[in-house]
């Protein structure tokens, strides 16, 4: 039996951005186990200083490609809560719907193109067009829907191009709109097929007490906006997300790490899934139970099972969003904007977790401070934690060296880390 | 499949292509994924060998080296030397790898201000945010914050073929046009359509939203004129100076404007 | 010319009938600009309510239905060393221009004279052109039109029928059989006497509106005598280079040709794009060489096209004085202010 | 009584007549069937319309060129390097430019291309009949020039005294050097000139100026009257050559320039080829040096 191993990957594959993995195990004992970030930080908050308002929602959206749609709904609700500006309901409701999209796209991603090839043996997905064409073509079916309504209403799919502080510059064609309620309903089959394909995967059983924080939903599902909690019970304010995240600096990371009531918490899916389990759709709690996924589930690789529940929700409420959009009588796609002093605060739940942007605007609107709270920068120690209790656990098996820098590439990835937004 | 393929006759090469990032979003090799319907065409055009945000196990043995983003770190040079050294053909991806992107927004602050804006006391290595081309040879550049999938896979039947490579040289107005939009200052919003190379097809104008110049210069930009008109209709010397230095492409124009007085600059 | 009188509601009528079988252009209000003053465009219409035949100068002209601003030539379908190519001119029905202003009928007239009059006739032009009923329809000048001085504020010919808005009633000048046919389906009358003063007396007033004058006397041989004029680089140095204007004119044919190959090899094809002599490589040839680099020279060569090229092969002038350049251009150049600067040597 | 509007269908048949609407874009499919290298740059294409009817119908005159297209490549304005009288069979020598000329250059023989025309004005070569002709050539314009000097070679009785004069940059540039002896051998005057000499190379060195002066030297005043010159190069060349022609009284009518333009349609339409207000694809390219001193920008 082997009880010395060495796991060293550099440059983790099949994440965004750059994170290396470190773990020693010495005659059956866990020496180390380390998960470094090694990203170049862009100084995106100071970037920002002197800015005009205006500015932030464009330079933000680019801190992240995955999820620029929520950084830069993030960034726009920060700057109305500031001026004090509350978005039409059509406004929400397009915000909501666009939202939905990127979910589904960056979980469809994830799931398919990150996870997947680890449950199939494979190095990536491109070896699977040749043997899994279905499972490729499916993927992309459904990914190219939801970047197709990105487009339809957010200009472009990456990068959003009008969405706005007030609203957005122009409405979609409701035309096009209605046409998009059929392809949702066939995506739910392939989402349907997605749950069989995932039904054959072993997620590996491993779980750790963990604390999970979300936006707390009180009618729906949350997405944009609201209270923040915990599910160790801490309430918050949106306003009040620092004593949510309480960030500090760490040596073996350029990203900032994040604690609440114990040493780490964890955002994400999973967080989201735990702490607002009963209002999701209920085709994605059908299938949440199918995968005997309920509150509270503290295996992190099932991060990847709450993120196809997810995707189900999201498809579910997007069909209501569009039935409700095609009926709505459009009003003027935009509100003024007055600029105003103070600060604000806007919180979205992006896939990989809640994101913060918090600006402090003087009276003239330019910023004077910004702090952004990426999800990824949240769950860095709570990866850092369940990398070493994994570890741990297996220290003493004898595992290969192979099989476990497998387990704990997985177990990274399971939380689909995002370390390029996480570090900006 | 891929060996019997030719145009016309002449055999089609499939390059072996590797993808890599410095400092930036990533969000230009997430912009290739996002072309669904065109995909499994798109890579039977290529030989994928490495493309760490897709793919495990890459090799060092490519020919097309797509890089993305800006050099902003000594590791981030190394690198860039590295596979400057190992590929034939260098590709500067999208406006972070072209101009700096984003990035060089903080190179108008003094670094260590910014440093400090961030991180405190904690030491962290960042120097300038520098486009590729300041530090090895770049053969090919894909403009774009982010880059347009339509070009791009223009730009990768070209290389596999063998034709030339060209990107537009006039500005956005003339896509702005063709796709029947309203101009921008006609419903008061900045735009830098008419000084900003074409080739993303108006992207941010068809949706009723002013261009920022994240593709760079067109050839022949009126850099000056287009000053002089966004003064006419009411916008600032800062909202230019905003725009003009989004993306690094017009940042040497925009620092020049910075010492210049403008009519009606707050 | 054949002339009618129909009451005012009749005239919905006759969309309809012409709507029944046709896909229907006309000017549309799409929004209002900055100064909250309507934004006017021609888009397809199915319901009469949407056309707005009051409107003031379309920001863009209909030209996207007849000479699109990217339009496939041929395509090609590849088979090793060879290929197949086929041709397609993009029209398979006929079209409804409800509403056209004198100028721009008059747009198509001398667009004719060059695409389907000279040799080499534009087959995907003439698909198009010979399938259009023209409705056109009297208008109110506005401060950038000078149709007048360019001879193109009536329309004589190149229209089926064109209504003329009395107050009460609408006056209809005939030019087609098919015009005459489906005018037959409606309620008409003869005009008398007083509908012909009440005419004569909207064209005159509508004459006398005119702000933007070029005065086009001896213009082919000034403009020979001012090609070196320093003048040019007045406005050269202005210029954007954008294309703007080019696009906007209803007149502007200009091309350029692309070739694509599709992303699985398998085909090709032969795009046509609408360009702009004011773009910087308009002139450029293979090895660099540039004819003309300079702004000045190419936006002064966009001039000589059209006031002095065209009249001396064709009659006629290639502008019609619609002012959508003038209002589009961003840098304020305008013909009027351009010719009269060549005129008098100074701004 | 109708009740909807009639369609006028627009007919696509094949037609090369000038005023057909089909003529447009309706080109002849010809193969490649042989390639021959010239030097580093160009080589001789010989393109063969398919289709044996077609072949024999296409009628050009020595100074035509025709639009060849790659289909998905690109299209390109080339002037017919071979003789008339070999119709449809024709010879295009290009040199690698751009994108459609750099790709040519890797094409086999037996592949197919397009070809549209014959298009623009050719050289008068009729009214030259009986007259001295004088070829001028720099560089790449030899290419333009080798259909007339066939044209010469097969009527070389029609003509008086025949002189070529060409002139390239280096000698391992010059084009069609295996020809040269069979145009000696038809009583045509040649004279080589190259800027600048190679080893091995035993011929005269300069410009093309100093060509022409030592034929201005052995040749009498009256002889320019009756002269005819067909000057193809570069602008600034055939500048210099033609005010020196004009010193020795060739009337500018009867002096030849072919100009190069962009050209995207060959057919008067897109514009790109205007020089001031004219057509260089209808009018020209060949024109006569008075009409291009008129022309505006023309130089
Ligand atoms: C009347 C005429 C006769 C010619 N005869 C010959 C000849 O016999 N041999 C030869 O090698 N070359 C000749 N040329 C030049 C030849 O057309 C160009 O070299 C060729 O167009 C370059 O095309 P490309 O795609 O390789 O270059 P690119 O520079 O990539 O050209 C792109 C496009 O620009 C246009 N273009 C570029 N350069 C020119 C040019 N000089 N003239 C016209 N259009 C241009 C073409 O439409 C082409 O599609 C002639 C040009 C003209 C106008
Ligand atoms: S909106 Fe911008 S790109 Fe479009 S025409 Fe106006 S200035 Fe040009
Ligand atoms: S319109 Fe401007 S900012 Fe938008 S994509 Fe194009 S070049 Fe970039
Ligand atoms: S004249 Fe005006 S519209 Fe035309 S290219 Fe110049 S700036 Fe653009």
């Amino acid at each position: 039996m082997k009880i010395n191993c060495d796991v060293n990957v550099h440059h983790l594959t099949r994440v965004e951005g750059h994170g290396n993995i470190r773990i020693t195990i010495r005659d059956g004992k866990l020496i180390e186990a380390s998960w470094e970030v090694v990203e170049t930080p862009r100084f995106f908050e100071a970037i920002l200083v002197g800015k005009k308002w205006d500015n932030a929602p464009w330079i933000c959206g680019r801190i992240c490609g995955i999820c620029s749609i929520g950084h830069t709904l993030a960034s726009i609700r920060a700057i109305e809560q500031a001026f004090g500006i509350v978005p039409s309901r059509q406004t929400q409701r397009l915000r909501l719907l666009l939202k939905h999209m990127e979910t589904l796209q960056s979980h469809i991603l994830h799931l398919y193109f990150l996870a997947a090839p680890d449950f199939l043996n494979e190095g990536s997905v491109f070896p699977l067009i040749g043997s899994h064409p279905d499972v490729v073509l499916r993927a992309m079916r459904l990914k190219k829907l939801a970047n197709d309504l990105c487009d339809l209403i957010g200009g472009r799919r990456l990068h959003p191009t009008t969405t706005v502080v007030g609203g957005f510059t122009m409405l979609p064609d409701k035309k096009i709109l209605a046409g998009f309620k059929e392809r949702l309903s066939a995506a739910v089959d392939d989402l349907m097929e997605t749950a069989r394909l995932f039904k054959t995967f072993q997620i590996p059983d491993f779980s750790r007490e963990t604390e999970f924080v979300s936006l707390k939903g009180v009618d729906a599902y949350p997405f944009i906006g609201g209270d923040l909690m915990s599910s160790d019970g801490v309430l918050k304010n949106e306003s009040q997300y620092r004593q949510m995240t309480n960030e500090y600096t760490v040596p073996q990371s350029t990203s900032k790490w994040s604690r609440l009531s114990r040493g780490s918490f964890a955002v994400g899916a999973l967080a989201r899934l735990n702490n607002n389990f009963g209002l999701l759709h209920p085709m994605a709690r059908d299938i949440a139970s199918d995968f005997g996924l309920g509150p509270v589930s503290h295996n992190p690789f099932m991060n990847n099972i709450a993120q196809l529940v997810e995707a189900f929700h999201v498809a579910g409420e997007s069909i209501s969003l569009i039935d409700e959009l095609i009926d709505t009588c459009w009003e003027a796609p935009r509100q003024p904007v007055a600029p105003r002093e103070g600060r604000g605060v806007g919180a979205v739940e992006v896939p990989r977790g809640t994101l913060y942007h918090c600006y402090d605007f003087d009276e003239t609107g330019h910023i004077i401070k910004c702090d952004c709270v990426i999800p990824t920068g949240q769950n860095h120690a709570n990866i850092q934690h369940d990398l070493s209790a994994l570890s741990a656990r297996y220290a003493s098996e004898g595992m290969k060296d192979r099989d476990l820098e497998l387990l704990a590439e997985m177990l990274v990835r399971s939380y689909d880390p995002c370390i390029s937004c996480s570090v900006h | 499949m891929a060996a019997a393929r030719s145009f016309l006759g002449v055999p089609v090469y499939k390059p072996r292509v590797a993808f890599f990032e410095l400092s930036s979003c990533e969000g230009c090799q997430l912009q290739l994924l996002n072309n669904e319907d065109t995909l499994p065409d798109f890579l039977s055009l290529v030989e994928v060998v490495n493309f760490r945000e897709a793919m495990t196990g890459g090799t060092d043995d490519y020919e097309i080296a797509f890089v993305e983003g800006s050099v902003t770190r000594g590791d981030e040079i190394e690198r860039l030397r590295e596979v400057r050294g190992k590929a034939k053909t260098l590709v500067a991806l999208g406006s972070c790898a072209c101009f700096g992107g984003v990035n060089q927004l903080k190179n108008r602050f003094d670094p260590d201000w910014v440093k400090k804006e961030v991180y405190g006391d904690r030491q962290v290595e960042s120097e300038r945010a520098k486009p590729l081309e300041d530090i090895v040879t770049v053969d090919l550049r894909i403009l774009g914050c982010p880059i347009n999938k339509k070009e791009v896979e223009g730009i990768m039947v070209n290389l596999a073929i063998g034709k030339e490579i060209k990107t537009p040289k006039y500005p956005v107005c003339m896509e702005c046009k063709a796709n029947g939009n309203t101009c921008l200052f006609d419903l008061g919003e900045p735009c830098l359509g008419p000084i900003t190379r074409a080739g993303c097809n108006s992207c941010c104008p068809n949706g009723r939203a002013g261009c920022w110049g994240c593709r760079g210069p067109a050839e022949d930009g009126n850099l000056a004129q287009m000053t002089v008109i966004m003064e006419r209709y009411g916008f600032s010397k800062e909202t230019i100076i905003d725009r003009l230095e989004c993306f690094g492409g017009f940042s040497d124009y925009a620092s020049q404007l910075r010492t210049i007085k403008l009519k009606n600059s707050s | 010319m054949i002339f009618r009188i129909i009451k005012k509601e009749e005239l919905e009528k006759l969309f309809e009938l012409l709507a029944s079988g046709s896909r229907v252009i006309g000017p549309v209000e799409t929004g209002h600009d900055r100064n909250s003053d309507p934004i006017y465009e021609f888009s397809e219409v199915s319901n009469f309510s949407e056309i707005r035949l009051d409107h003031t100068m379309t920001k863009l002209p209909a030209k996207k239905y007849f000479l699109p601003y990217k339009e496939d030539l041929a395509a090609f379908h590849m088979k090793g060393r060879d290929w197949d190519k086929s041709v397609d001119y993009h029209c398979d029905s006929p079209s409804v221009f409800f509403g056209l202003h004198a100028c721009d009928i008059n747009a198509f007239n001398r667009l004719d004279k060059v695409l389907l009059g000279s040799s080499y006739p534009m087959p995907y032009y003439a698909a198009k052109r010979k399938n259009m009923f023209i409705v056109g329809v009297d208008c109110v000048p506005g401060p950038y039109c000078f149709c007048r001085s360019m001879g193109a504020d009536t329309a004589l010919q190149g229209f089926d029928l064109f209504v003329t808005d009395l107050g009460k009633t609408y006056f209809i000048e005939i030019l087609s059989d098919t015009a005459f046919n489906f005018l037959k389906r409606i309620k008409t009358s003869e005009p008398v006497e007083a509908d012909h003063v009440r005419y004569m007396d909207i064209v005159s007033k509508k004459n006398m509106k005119f702000e933007a004058h070029v005065d086009t006397t001896d213009l082919t041989k000034i403009l020979d005598m001012e090609f070196q004029s320093d003048i040019w680089k007045y406005w050269g140095d202005k210029c954007l280079a954008c294309g703007t204007c080019a696009n906007v004119c209803p007149t502007c044919y200009c091309y350029s040709v692309e070739e694509t190959v599709s992303l699985d090899l398998q085909s090709a094809k032969k795009t046509r794009q609408l360009y702009s002599c004011n773009i910087i490589d308009f002139a450029e040839v293979s090895g660099g060489h540039n004819f003309r680099p300079e702004r000045q020279t190419r936006l002064k060569y966009r001039y000589y096209h059209k006031h002095r090229g065209f009249v001396e092969a064709y009659e006629d002038s290639l502008c019609v004085g619609c002012g959508r350049c003038g209002e589009a251009c961003l840098a304020d150049i305008t013909v009027p202010k351009v010719i009269s600067s060549v005129r008098g040597g100074a701004v | 009584m109708e009740t909807r509007l009639a369609y006028t269908p627009i007919s696509g048949e094949r037609s090369h007549r000038k005023t057909d609407l089909a003529a447009f874009e309706s080109s002849y499919k010809a193969e490649i069937t042989s390639i021959h290298r010239l030097t580093d740059h160009e080589n001789l294409y010989r393109i063969q319309i398919v289709d044996q009817p077609e072949r024999e119908r296409f009628d050009f005159m020595p100074g035509q060129f025709l639009m060849l297209e790659l289909p998905g490549i690109g299209e390109a304005p080339f002037s017919i390097s071979s003789s008339p009288s070999r119709k449809g069979d024709v010879e295009l020598c290009i040199r690698k430019a751009g994108s459609l000329t750099n790709f040519m250059a890797k094409l086999e023989r037996g592949t197919y291309v397009g070809i549209r025309g014959p298009f623009g004005a050719g050289f008068p070569m009729e009214k030259m009949y009986g007259q001295n002709v004088l070829l001028i050539a720099g560089g790449l314009g030899l290419a333009a020039l080798r259909s007339p000097i066939s044209y010469v070679q097969e009527n070389r009785n029609r003509f008086n005294s025949v002189d070529i004069i060409y002139g390239a940059k280096v000698p391992s540039q010059l084009l069609f050097t295996y020809q040269y002896d069979m145009w000696r051998a038809d009583d045509i005057r040649l004279s080589i000139i190259v800027e600048k000499a190679e080893a091995s190379w035993t011929g005269k060195t300069g410009l093309i100026t100093k060509a022409l002066e030592d034929i201005f030297a052995i040749s009498r005043e009256e002889f320019f009257q009756d002269t005819y010159a067909i000057v193809c190069g570069p602008p600034v060349m055939f500048k210099f050559v033609c005010n020196m022609l004009r010193q020795r009284d060739v009337p500018m009518q009867k002096m030849f320039v072919s100009l190069e333009r962009r050209m995207h349609c060959g057919m008067g339409k897109c514009c790109r080829c205007n020089v001031g207000s004219t057509y260089t694809c209808l009018s020209g390219p060949v024109f006569d040096y008075w009409t291009v001193m008129n022309l505006k920008e023309a130089i």
